[in-house]
């Protein structure tokens, strides 16, 4: 997205809501800043998302999608994270062979603990979007408003 | 179609001095079903429910989006106050404007225009919500308790006062922990022994409470209510059920020279033994590493003096397998090990102890009968020094550890006030960065020690103890008095950092309960849930979950087991209604789901089908036991014919979100 | 075995002791030291300042060297393993030095921090090993209670130097056993000797010295070891005259190669 | 005077604001009797911005550089490091030199180490 003539991207955060949903939490409750291109949606485990939503997430015009669960061995369902893990390396392979920079994917694992982490990550995560510019790759121009 | 109602909260200015509120409900407003929408100070306040509820009859509305803080603050508040204006609860969402948008944005133009986008995502959201009704599941009225230290004993006293049966999994061959190691307990200076043993002896004769000494958790299924354990009782090579607790044995064994772990290796004892005279459940036990007859099969004095004949060199471990409704994790502390701090010249010389060691030596049922002597030559010491923070408040990296151990303050004043005490001829020096005595008397305790005891207090850090000529030759800092100064000193003692319990790291893996980065575990909520695990059935009692001293381990204790109780009087606890659901007409029984359940709560059964022409067809189908089911999520990703969704996370409610942020 | 040997400038004139012995011990050990080609100063102290690159080079040429050798570089002074094995870290982990180091050199191949950096007693320990190292000792220094003094260099930092236990390190003590000395351990052997501030404060040096001294002397020290020019200089020039070795002496003495002295 | 301390900072990647002024660098000092400003002293000094005090004073020539004060802080704030920065600061400046070439020959004698000279100079001059 264009605003005053400057790139603002769009993110999408997926977080579990055991740790990195607490996590980003906590980097409001400690007012750790990072930029309100990140818009989060909360899931029940890293587990819990379907490789579906980041496809849609991009034909529906995201610049980038972050992934955000708990620490691998500390799931609280025990094993959602490595799932996720596995799924979404092969999904980012995927992706990357079908134009998607992989630096437009990412899986960072936060706990509820880690509020700075959750806000360097998103304040890199950002920066790195933004210096990529804008995704066209997957998008549906049907879906674009004029 | 759904007649929405939106609620913007200003939380006074929290959320009102960078979001417009009044912006953010103006654009809400015109939404796609939403009939609704207003902004108020404080939603969550009495009024502010009122509001809804008011709004929810007038309005007609059959579905509820607040904009407000997040959904782990406030969400159960508002879910109550719709179903008590008659909407089902799980027709409310939250959107989080002020962890995730007010607090970290400061211009107010972006805050309102990501709070109007968080706005839609969950209008998006909760117009495909369906009404959810949460199941029951029975709970099991039993509770076990994971460490036999002072927190494990008092919780488990507490529980069992309600009524309740509570196991007691100790891994030592006796209960009582750290504190039967401790001579006396500040600030009031009364022997730990004398408070403590009335208590293990309460436990073991209390008949709600089992305890399994010399035991081990070994692994953990289930939830909530119904937790499966599985608790090794390690071998003790001698019956249980026969021994008396004579000591015969301990006594006539050969092998005298097994360092004595209840005194820190001070001392020696034999190959079969009790830990001490108070020892809980009273039983022998061989210690396999140096045991003569497990090692080499030539031996057998004990089994010749045992007149019970408890003795049984050919005992194995024994698994058993147990049912609990609620799990405390009582595991404890130990001091750090001091290798990495040889400045101190702590594996140097024996006259350099820890203070966990200097307690032993002034214990009258210590290596010393009580004695303080020094542990080289078993003369009296003249001059001592402590150190304080060895291993605490180090800034990361390998060695020790970035908290402050808490107890040490407090210790170092008792110990240097008792041997000023008993032996006026002693001079005590302690050195500290920080005296630290936030406790009731606690203060007036360190005070005591400085002015009516004259204990020197100096402000600063030892640098480098040299042992020679049987002193020990202590360089250290005093900051205020702008000196580096030497000492020669008889003893010099270590208040070494503490550390949780080994054991607690693949315990909280079996738990499934949260650590911190030190290995302490983390609690449901830093200030209003500090004895819950954030795992629903795991309580924290003590130190493992952060440095506690006695009266506020127990304290803490008494807390986790009302927590266990509040849970155990319940017959039945509501599932979370959010749990996956499989669509029998898509399912193809392929059991993919069921591989990636960690609950096992996929089960496939076949059904019969209805097929054209008035014949049945028979399929193998995929089905969801939502008293297991936990609400994860693998499942729905894992199933290749999209048969399987998630109640109140399914994929159009997640994939309207994503459009919503995407628009 | 061959490895690239580093001497560095003292080993070649002041501690031609330190080097020829230990020459003499690898070689009866069956490994060869081949002295670097054309090496140059270590730069004989490690600039600590990050902003320092000019005084980093000639150690970053010497491990280009070794690493176009691809043999482990071994070096014997206490300061020349301290600069060689922290510059190292540096061109390993700081990309700021690495890149500026590179552009002055301007190598055929950038150097990042490829090469092994050893000091001897690690070769004596993990290549050798202390108990093959026993077998071979034909002279044994039997009875003899020798104090080991570590200094500064080669411990600390330890999170660079990854030497041994900084606070209670063994190696030395270690290799005197395996030449059948009795080693004396004593807390003050890991404090400063004094170093070049001798040159300045000789009063300060032997208040230095005096406290090792005393200590290994109280504990039943009657000789130390030392690996460091410098060390051995403060020891022997500010002490009391309780003699001090380098360590390859002994080595060499063990193994035969050279006559006790009177 | 904030950007000399900036300066220090970044010539020896230390933040002196770490230090929990514990005192164990002095504590630890071999050379403690002889500098004016003790470790601890020294990182507060710094810290607070104090360097032309630091910068005159003779003690910055007499650390040996052992790093004992590295590697015992808890806090990992390397004194040693703030010394050698400030040394830096003032034998930089023009004519600043502590030890000239010319003055060396009156240091030799027979046994001296080279390695002794040429640590001096490294550290005593530009």
């Amino acid at each position: 997205m264009q605003v005053n003539g400057q790139f603002q991207p769009t993110i999408v955060a997926f977080c579990c809501n055991w740790c990195s949903y607490a996590g980003a939490d906590l980097s409001g409750t400690n007012r750790l800043q990072y930029p309100a291109n990140v818009k989060i949606i909360r899931i029940p485990c890293s587990c819990r998302l379907n490789p579906m939503f980041i496809l849609r997430a991009f034909q529906r015009g995201a610049d980038g999608v972050i992934l955000c669960g708990c620490h691998p061995g500390d799931c609280h369902y025990t094993s959602g994270n490595y799932f996720a893990r596995r799924r979404m390396t092969l999904l980012f392979n995927m992706l990357e062979f079908l134009g998607i920079e992989r630096e437009r994917t990412r899986v960072e694992w936060v706990s509820a603990a880690e509020g700075a982490k959750f806000a360097a990550t998103m304040n890199d995560f950002v920066a790195t979007i933004t210096r990529l510019g804008e995704n066209k790759r997957l998008e549906d121009l049907r879906c674009k408003s004029k | 179609m759904q007649r929405i109602g939106v609620f913007v909260c200003w939380c006074g200015s929290n959320i009102a001095a960078t979001v417009d509120v009044e912006a953010v409900s103006q654009a809400l407003s015109h939404e796609a079903g939403v009939v609704f929408s207003t902004n108020y100070q404080y939603m969550c306040s009495q009024a502010g429910q009122e509001m809804i509820q008011a709004a929810i009859h007038e309005h007609r509305l059959t579905g509820v989006v607040i904009c407000s803080c997040s959904p782990r603050m406030h969400e159960n508040t508002f879910r109550k106050t719709c179903e008590r204006a008659g909407i089902n609860p799980y027709m409310v969402e939250i959107a989080n404007i002020r962890e995730q948008c007010s607090w970290i944005h400061k211009d107010k133009a972006v805050g309102t225009e990501k709070a109007i986008i968080l706005g839609r995502a969950a209008i998006a959201k909760v117009l495909l919500n369906a009404p959810l009704t949460a199941g029951t599941s029975p709970v099991t009225k039993r509770a076990l308790v994971i460490g036999g230290g002072i927190a494990g004993i008092q919780t488990a006293l507490d529980i069992a006062d309600a009524g309740f049966e509570v196991d007691i999994v100790e891994k030592e061959p006796t209960i009582g922990g750290k504190m039967t190691q401790i001579d006396k307990t500040f600030p009031t200076l009364d022997c730990a022994a004398c408070i403590l043993t009335p208590k293990m002896v309460d436990a073991a004769q209390n008949e709600k409470i089992k305890i399994y000494a010399y035991s081990q958790v070994e692994a953990v299924k289930g939830f909530v209510g119904n937790f499966t354990v599985t608790i090794r009782r390690k071998a003790r090579y001698v019956d249980e059920e026969k021994c008396t607790g004579c000591g015969l044995c301990t006594e006539k064994c050969p092998q005298k020279k097994v360092p004595n772990a209840f005194n820190l290796g001070l001392d020696t004892r034999r190959a079969i033994y009790i830990p001490f005279a108070q020892a809980v459940p009273k039983i022998a036990t061989i210690d396999a590493d140096y045991c003569t007859m497990l090692k080499t099969g030539k031996c057998g004095v004990c089994s010749k003096v045992c007149t019970a004949g408890a003795i049984d060199y050919h005992q194995q471990d024994t698994l058993i397998e147990e049912h609990y409704g609620a799990i405390v994790v009582a595991t404890g502390y130990n001091p750090i090990q001091l290798d990495q701090f040889d400045e101190f010249a702590y594996s140097h010389s024996p006259d350099v102890v820890t203070s966990l060691e200097l307690e032993r030596l002034m214990n009258a049922a210590g290596p010393t009968g009580g004695t303080l002597l020094r542990p080289s030559d078993k003369t009296h010491p003249h001059t001592l020094v402590f150190v304080q923070c060895v291993g605490s408040r180090c800034d990361g990296g390998e060695k020790g550890k970035p908290y402050c151990s808490k107890i040490c303050c407090m210790y170092t004043a008792k110990h240097a006030m008792l041997i000023r005490e008993k032996y006026p001829d002693t001079e005590v020096y302690v050195f500290y960065i920080d005296v630290r005595t936030p406790g009731k008397n606690f203060d007036e305790f360190y005070r005591r020690a400085v002015e009516e005891y004259g204990v020197h207090y100096i402000k600063g850090m030892v640098g480098k103890v040299t042992p020679q000529n049987g002193k020990l030759y202590v360089q250290a800092a005093d900051l205020l008095g702008g000196q580096q100064l030497k000492i020669e000193a008889d003893m010099v003692v270590l208040a070494a950092a503490i550390e949780p319990d080994k054991s607690a790291r693949p315990l909280a893996t079996m738990l499934t309960a949260s650590m911190d980065t030190n290995d302490f575990f983390t609690e449901a909520h830093p200030k209003l849930r500090p004895v819950e695990s954030p795992t629903a059935g795991i309580f924290l009692s003590g130190a493992c979950q952060g440095p506690k001293d006695i009266p506020e381990t127990v304290a803490q204790a008494g807390a986790a087991a009302s927590k266990v109780i509040g849970l155990l009087v319940k017959d039945h606890l509501v599932c979370n209604p959010c749990v996956a659901e499989s669509n029998e007409l898509m399912c193809n029984g392929c059991s993919a789901c069921e591989k990636v359940c960690p609950y096992g709560a996929i089960t496939y059964i076949d059904k019969e089908f209805r097929g054209p022409n008035r014949t049945t067809l028979l399929r193998r189908i995929a089905q969801v036991n939502p008293a297991v089911c936990q609400g994860c999520g693998a499942c729905t990703v894992a199933c290749p014919s999209g048969a399987m969704d998630l109640k109140g996370f399914s994929n159009g409610q997640i994939m309207a979100e994503v459009d919503a942020i995407c628009r | 075995m061959t490895y690239s040997y580093f001497p560095g400038c003292t080993l070649k004139t002041r501690a031609k002791d330190l080097d020829r012995w230990g020459h003499a011990a690898m070689e009866a050990l069956g490994i060869e030291l081949q002295e670097l080609p054309e090496w140059q100063c270590c730069g004989a102290v490690y600039p600590i300042a990050r902003d320092e690159i000019a005084l980093r080079l000639s150690s970053v040429r010497a491990l280009a060297t070794a690493r176009d050798l691809g043999q482990p570089l071994v070096t014997l002074c206490s300061a020349c393993h301290h600069v060689i094995k922290r510059v190292n870290g540096d061109m390993q982990r700081d990309e700021t030095i690495r890149d500026r180091a590179n552009t002055y050199l301007q190598l055929d191949k950038p150097y990042e921090g490829e090469a092994t950096v050893l000091h001897y007693l690690e070769v004596l320990r993990d290549a050798v090993g202390f108990d093959k190292l026993k077998e071979k000792v034909v002279k044994p220094l039997t009875g003899r209670k020798i104090g080991a003094y570590y200094g500064c260099l080669l411990l600390r930092p330890s999170a660079e130097m990854a030497f041994d236990d900084p606070e209670n390190p063994t190696i030395l003590e270690d290799f005197l056993r395996a030449i059948g000395a009795e080693p004396v351990i004593y807390a003050q052997r890991n404090e400063c000797c004094g170093g070049y501030v001798t040159l300045e404060k000789r009063d300060f040096a032997k208040k230095r010295v005096a406290a090792i001294e005393d200590n290994a002397a109280a504990l039943g020290a009657e000789a130390l070891v030392t690996a460091c020019p410098l060390c051995m200089y403060n020891l022997r020039e500010n002490g009391n005259g309780m003699p001090v070795y380098y360590f390859t002496e002994l080595l060499a003495e063990a193994l035969g190669l050279k006559e006790v002295e009177a | 005077m904030n950007d000399a301390v900036e300066t220090v900072r970044r010539i020896s990647g230390v933040n002196p604001l770490k230090c929990m002024k514990c005192g164990k660098c002095t504590a630890t000092c071999p050379a403690y009797d002889e500098m004016e400003y003790h470790p601890h002293q020294f990182v507060d000094m710094v810290a607070n911005g104090r360097l032309e005090e630091l910068m005159g004073s003779k003690g910055i020539y007499l650390c040996l550089s052992c790093f004992a004060c590295v590697e015992r802080c808890p806090r990992n704030v390397k004194p040693g490091a703030l010394v050698e920065a400030v040394r830096l600061m003032v034998i930089r400046q023009q004519e600043q030199n502590h030890l000239k070439p010319q003055e060396i020959p009156a240091l030799l004698e027979e046994s001296l180490p080279q390695q002794a000279i040429t640590s001096a100079l490294r550290k005593y001059r530009r």
